[in-house]
């Protein structure tokens, strides 16, 4: 048994080595950025818009993204608006299950400053729990703000600007 | 009986998809085509700084508390607006008396940062944040279509 | 009115009935009261509660709990809203719960008492509905219960 | 020195190209399969984006329709981290689905190419390919228990319930087209059929029940139960991550594309006809068998677009009553067609 | 976690089937014995915030919970304050509210159509009704100048007048509507797995349905013919011919019919208004001669309105009011009381799916597992509204 545990622990850095080697790592780079799996994961009324980006008016998948069930396969957590103390519990859940490397959205202005919501006593404000790549206005932001941002996203991940099996400093 | 109108209605499920198998999209290629919105949408908000009567209806009536009303160093008071709460609902635009505060019909614009979403008076007034395309997008009206759904027209 | 009239004589000495903006109101003056006067309106028609609400006049000493009956079951009551109105004293609020008659209080009862502490005696489940834990014993919906508010100014 | 390179390449090319390492490694084995793969899970995106009046996964590629989503994926999927959860049973957890995408392999090798190329030409070469495939519902079966996750529990059982009632009428219905065709050996079943025409002429009625089959046992619409996202978000692979659940979301089309080629060699004349180009190398037939099988993975891919998925119990109700039923009723027939063939 | 043989499975809040909400299902085998929902997970305090916002303020507030019906959600709640406030808005203004009722109606019907069948797992019916969503909510954004927070109405009118082109773009989506709904009914509604999915599923017989204060379609899909459109009309409804769909099965099915035999029904009702609707202002007279008229000037030629400045500083008098709203998942109340503040003392707003909730919780046990979804989809229940 320490045997394995060593051998983990070996492959895990040899794989790390690896995999931030120049070539490798642009490949991944360009894999992970056209792949970004929004988890199952609706925090509040943004759903409907957020439905309404994969809609067929919309369609997210055009650009690799696609809603997918469980935090274990996917990657990138949208928070759709309004975050309750109780959701935020289960957002920040969600984020811990999820493997890295992963991606964190804030759409609406709930999930930024709480919105109109902003003096109640039962919300938290994304920014505060998870660590948040980008923000979209709105309430509802329109899809294509949502798009906008998705865009904004992939052009960070190809630059290679992201954490990666790194320790967060938050 | 009800064996053969199930195999019937299989069949013209079967069906049915293979005729929508002929493309007939309702798809906007968005950062290509870009919907012209129309004419008093509720969007981003645009400040003209002198038409302002400083008169702070604005932000009274601002359902989210969004538009704050600062004392510039003429002692006047000028809306600045954080973009974190404001809900676009039009309101401050409604009520203004002079149309110093207006929407524009932009809409789609996301941020990295939290700070660059509040705007305060002077950076209000300097104008509407503009979004980035990947390439010059062209512009479309969307349109109701008896046979598509949504068309498209070039403006 | 005929229909307040009929109202009028199942409530008895047992309330005030008044038309207000074309509701009809009855106010029930004891909360033991209601539960018999309940029996009697859903014999007479009204099946369901539109809504349950809680007031609070803690600075008059009192919670007010408000419920709108209406029916589904008879089209010329479906018409009229009634409105049944109880007054508890805010020290010590308790009012027999209403499920019985009419099960369909059961979640709007729940959230009053969530949000009030307005206690319903018989409710099979009363306990919180929305908040979460940190919630138990802090009623957000009273008064008292303060949240932040903004000025015009930056 | 020349002559040694020149006999080494001959011997290689000679190696590459005997059955025995062409089939698995090439067609319809590993090479063919993974590309079947990527192109297919594409083409079901693809699809039923068009029928759903969209685009489907696009920009990654814009010139060929975003074909190269998959591999954007895939390499995802490949650097993702590979989480293991502290509950579960750490050799069972990993190996399983490996364990399970090699078994769903297995049946490929015994599918015959063309007549004279086959890697296993055995007398019971039907058999063996429909027993491997049963293989197929117990490793899954290990990869939901190891997961120690109730959605994975309850995926597994239903896998479970489903492959219960799916094999038998699998095997009724290729049974009768053995009986049909008097044997058991795939390469006989197709030489038959060059001669005689194609088994769903014959024998239409194991042919559907054989295609539901299909559908049914790969978990496509609307048979998809042991993953139904609403109700157990995916089943057995619930909790992998990375490329292990790569792994897992291959494996069905993997098992899809195995179960079409068997359904071309039985019902759809396999490789014939072979005609001119095709006859200069034994390996040349197997292309009209591969578009043979891709037409029934695409047709079962399609069927996403078109349907809800069943319930469980309605599925098993399915199986036991009507496919059970008309499998039986296709083997009687084929007794049948043999009776009328040995009077006559 | 297993005790006495059950199981005991925590589906949601992240889980495709579960929406905002997480329920507790207790499983014997594949049947569910018991079941819990615990609702809370997008509470935001809508009755406490509305007590510190101002009348004209609580407007958008009121939208964000029934986002998508916020046109209805819009409507309960001008009623109550014009009732309050003792105005009523001029009759171009009632046929517009109605017209925004009914495409809200619509768009929300889609949404409940889309959800329930991706929930039986059909992703076709899923992005049909979402494609075809976003005509009408192209129509409301012509009208509004909003997607899917419209706040169109306000106390005395609307904010908007009819665009010039929004006629013949509806009538092309009427009939582009009523097309499809053929195609629909081959893929969707007559389709033998859907039909075998919610035929005779989650039952709800008219008994129950009155006794647990079913609201909306799910009511009607029971045998009760109950709209407030016609027990109470508001807004135009009285000078509208319209039908009230019912159905007495009860059944999930009967709920799906009902639905798209409504969004039918919407369709006719916008034609006819479209038809009636007579000239004149958008404001009450009152308000309208409140705007400063440079302001108006402003505005001219737009069909827009500018608000009067007394907007920020309504006192309605002292006093309660109930109003009542058939909104597309069914009947909102808004309880409105007044001290003579500008802002409300008391504002109990109860949503449809807050009221379904109860059917929800009661209407689950004794079915299996993958009733469970079929069930959630099909009663609409749309967790924001239920939590507010």
């Amino acid at each position: 048994m320490i045997l394995i545990g060593n051998m983990e622990e070996f492959l895990r850095r040899a794989a790390k080595w690896l995999i931030e080697k120049k070539p490798i790592r642009d490949v991944r780079d360009w894999g992970i950025h056209f792949s970004l799996w929004p988890v199952h994961l609706t925090t509040a009324c943004c759903g409907v818009e957020f439905a309404a980006v994969s809609d067929p008016k919309y369609d997210a998948e055009r650009f690799g993204v696609l809603p997918f069930v469980g935090p274990r396969q996917t990657n990138f957590i949208l928070i759709e608006g309004t975050l309750t103390r109780k959701m935020a519990r289960a957002a920040r859940l969600v984020y811990e299950q999820m493997p890295e490397p992963k991606f964190v959205i804030a759409m609406g202005a709930c999930a930024i400053d709480g919105g109109i919501f902003w003096n109640s006593y039962n919300i938290v404000r994304a920014h505060e729990i998870l660590p948040v790549e980008v923000f979209i206005p709105g309430c509802p932001p329109r899809p294509e703000a949502v798009i906008q941002a998705v865009m904004k996203l992939q052009k960070k991940i190809k630059r290679g600007d992201y954490y990666y099996g790194v320790e967060r400093e938050d | 009986m009800g064996l053969l109108t199930n195999l019937v209605d299989h069949l013209k499920a079967i069906g049915t998809g293979l005729k929508y198998l002929i493309p007939r999209r309702l798809t906007l290629m968005y950062p290509e085509y870009v919907e012209k919105l129309p004419e008093g949408y509720r969007g981003y908000l645009r400040y003209d700084n002198e038409k302002c009567i400083h008169c702070s209806l604005c932000a009274r009536i601002c359902p989210a508390n969004a538009i704050k009303m600062y004392r510039g160093g003429d002692k006047k008071l000028r809306p600045g607006i954080n973009y974190t709460r404001c809900i676009f609902c039009g309101f401050c635009a409604d009520i203004c008396p002079t149309g110093a505060l207006e929407y524009t019909t932009i809409q789609d614009i996301a941020y990295e940062k939290l700070e660059d979403q509040v705007y305060p008076p002077e950076k209000f007034a300097k104008g509407v944040p503009q979004p980035v395309y990947p390439e010059k997008p062209i512009f479309i009206i969307a349109k109701v279509d008896e046979e598509r759904g949504l068309k498209y027209d070039r403006v | 009115m005929e229909l307040k009239e009929r109202i009028e004589t199942i409530v008895g000495s047992t309330g005030e009935v008044r038309i207000d903006r074309g509701n009809i109101v009855v106010e029930v003056k004891e909360p033991k009261k209601i539960i018999e006067i309940a029996k009697k309106l859903k014999a007479e028609g009204f099946d369901h509660v539109k809504s349950v609400s809680g007031v609070d006049y803690s600075d008059q000493g009192y919670f007010e709990i408000v419920y709108h009956v209406s029916s589904y079951s008879t089209p010329e009551l479906a018409k009229a809203i009634l409105v049944l109105k109880v007054k508890v004293p805010s020290d010590n609020p308790r009012s027999p719960s209403l499920i019985e008659i009419w099960p369909s209080v059961e979640m709007m009862e729940r959230e009053t008492y969530e949000m009030y502490g307005i206690i319903f005696e018989g409710h099979p489940e009363l306990k919180r509905l929305f908040l979460p834990e940190e919630f138990e014993g802090v009623y957000p919906l009273r008064k008292s219960f303060k949240i932040k508010e903004e000025g015009i100014m930056a | 020195m020349y002559d040694l390179i020149n006999y080494l390449w001959e011997t290689g090319l000679n190696l590459l190209f005997s059955p025995e390492i062409f089939e698995p490694l090439v067609f319809p084995g590993l090479i063919a399969a993974f590309s079947l793969l990527i192109v297919v899970i594409w083409l079901e995106r693809k699809i039923a984006a068009i029928i759903q009046m969209r685009y489907g996964p696009y920009y990654i590629s814009r010139h060929t329709e975003g074909a190269l989503q998959l591999v954007a994926d895939l390499l995802r999927f490949l650097f993702s981290e590979v989480i293991i959860p502290k509950s579960v049973d750490k050799i069972a957890y990993v190996l399983a689905p490996i364990i399970l995408f090699a078994f769903t392999f297995l049946p490929i090798v015994v599918i015959p190419v063309s007549k004279d190329f086959a890697a296993i030409d055995h007398e019971y070469s039907l058999l063996i390919a429909l027993a491997l495939m049963t293989l197929y519902s117990s490793f899954l079966l290990i990869v939901s228990w190891a997961s120690n996750n109730k959605f994975s529990f309850i995926g597994g059982l239903r896998e479970g319930f489903l492959s219960l009632s799916y094999e038998i009428p699998l095997i009724i219905s290729a049974l009768s087209a053995a009986v049909l065709f008097d044997s058991f050996n795939l390469i006989e079943i197709v030489e038959k059929q060059a001669a005689m025409g194609w088994g769903i002429f014959y024998n239409p009625l194991a042919a559907i029940v054989f295609l539901v089959v299909i559908i049914y046992s790969t978990s496509r619409y609307p048979y998809e139960i042991a993953e139904a996202e609403s109700e157990i978000v995916i089943g057995p692979f619930t909790e992998y991550t990375g490329i292990l659940f790569g792994l897992g979301m291959g494996i069905s089309y993997i098992k899809l594309y195995s179960m079409s080629l068997l359904y071309a060699v039985l019902f759809l004349g396999g490789w014939e006809p072979v005609v001119w180009p095709l006859n200069l190398h034994p390996v040349l037939p197997g292309i009209i068998l591969f578009i043979k099988a891709f037409i029934i993975v695409a047709f079962s891919v399609f069927l996403r677009a078109v349907y809800p998925r069943y319930r469980i119990d309605q599925a098993l109700r399915i199986a036991w009553w009507k496919l059970f039923t008309l499998a039986f009723l296709s083997l009687l027939f084929s007794y049948g067609i043999k009776i009328i063939e040995v009077m006559g | 976690m297993s005790e006495e043989g059950y199981m005991l499975l925590q589906i949601g809040p992240q889980h495709p089937g579960s929406g905002h909400m997480r329920m507790l299902v207790k499983l014997d085998g594949d049947v569910i014995v018991d079941f819990i929902p615990d609702v809370g997970y997008v509470h935001r305090t809508v009755e406490k915030i509305a007590e510190t916002k101002l009348y004209i303020q609580n407007i958008p507030l009121l939208e964000k919970p029934i986002l998508n019906d916020s046109g209805n959600a819009n409507l309960a709640y001008i009623i109550a304050v014009e009732k309050l406030l003792d105005v009523e808005p001029p009759p171009r203004a009632q046929y517009l509210r109605t017209i925004m009722a009914e495409l809200s109606r619509i768009a929300s019907h889609l949404y409940g159509i889309g959800i329930l069948s991706i929930l039986i797992g059909s992703s076709t019916g899923f992005m049909w009704a979402f494609g075809d969503r976003e005509i009408f909510i192209h129509l409301m954004q012509m009208m509004s100048g909003a997607r899917i927070t419209y706040s169109y109405m306000v106390p005395g009118g609307v904010r908007r007048d009819l665009p010039d082109q929004f006629r013949e773009e509806f009538r092309k989506a009427a009939r582009y509507m009523r097309r499809r709904y053929k195609d629909y009914e081959k893929i969707i509604i007559k389709n033998p797995v859907t039909r075998a999915r919610l035929e005779g599923v989650g039952v709800l017989s008219r008994e129950k349905a009155i006794e647990w204060g079913t609201v909306g379609p799910n009511l009607r899909a029971s045998g009760v013919a109950y709209d407030v459109r016609k027990v109470e009309p508001y807004a135009a409804y009285e000078d509208i011919d319209f039908e009230i769909a019912v159905r007495e099965e009860g059944d999930c099915y009967a709920r799906l019919l009902v639905r798209f035999q409504e969004i039918m029904e919407s369709l006719k009702i916008i034609e006819q208004a479209l038809e009636k609707i007579p000239n004149g202002k958008i404001l009450a007279e009152k308000y309208e001669k409140m705007i400063q008229p440079r302001a108006k000037k402003l505005v001219e030629g737009t069909g827009r309105i500018k608000f009067p400045a007394i907007y920020v500083n309504l006192k309605p008098p002292k006093g309660e009011v109930f109003s009542r709203v058939e909104s597309g998942k069914g009947e909102i109340t808004v309880y409105l009381v007044s001290n003579g503040s500008p802002k409300p003392y008391r504002l109990r707003f109860v949503t449809p799916s807050f009221r379904n909730l109860l059917t929800f919780k009661n209407l689950i046990p004794g079915h299996r597992l993958a009733d469970f979804p079929a069930i959630y989809g099909s009663l609409d229940y749309f967790p924001p509204g239920a939590d507010r």
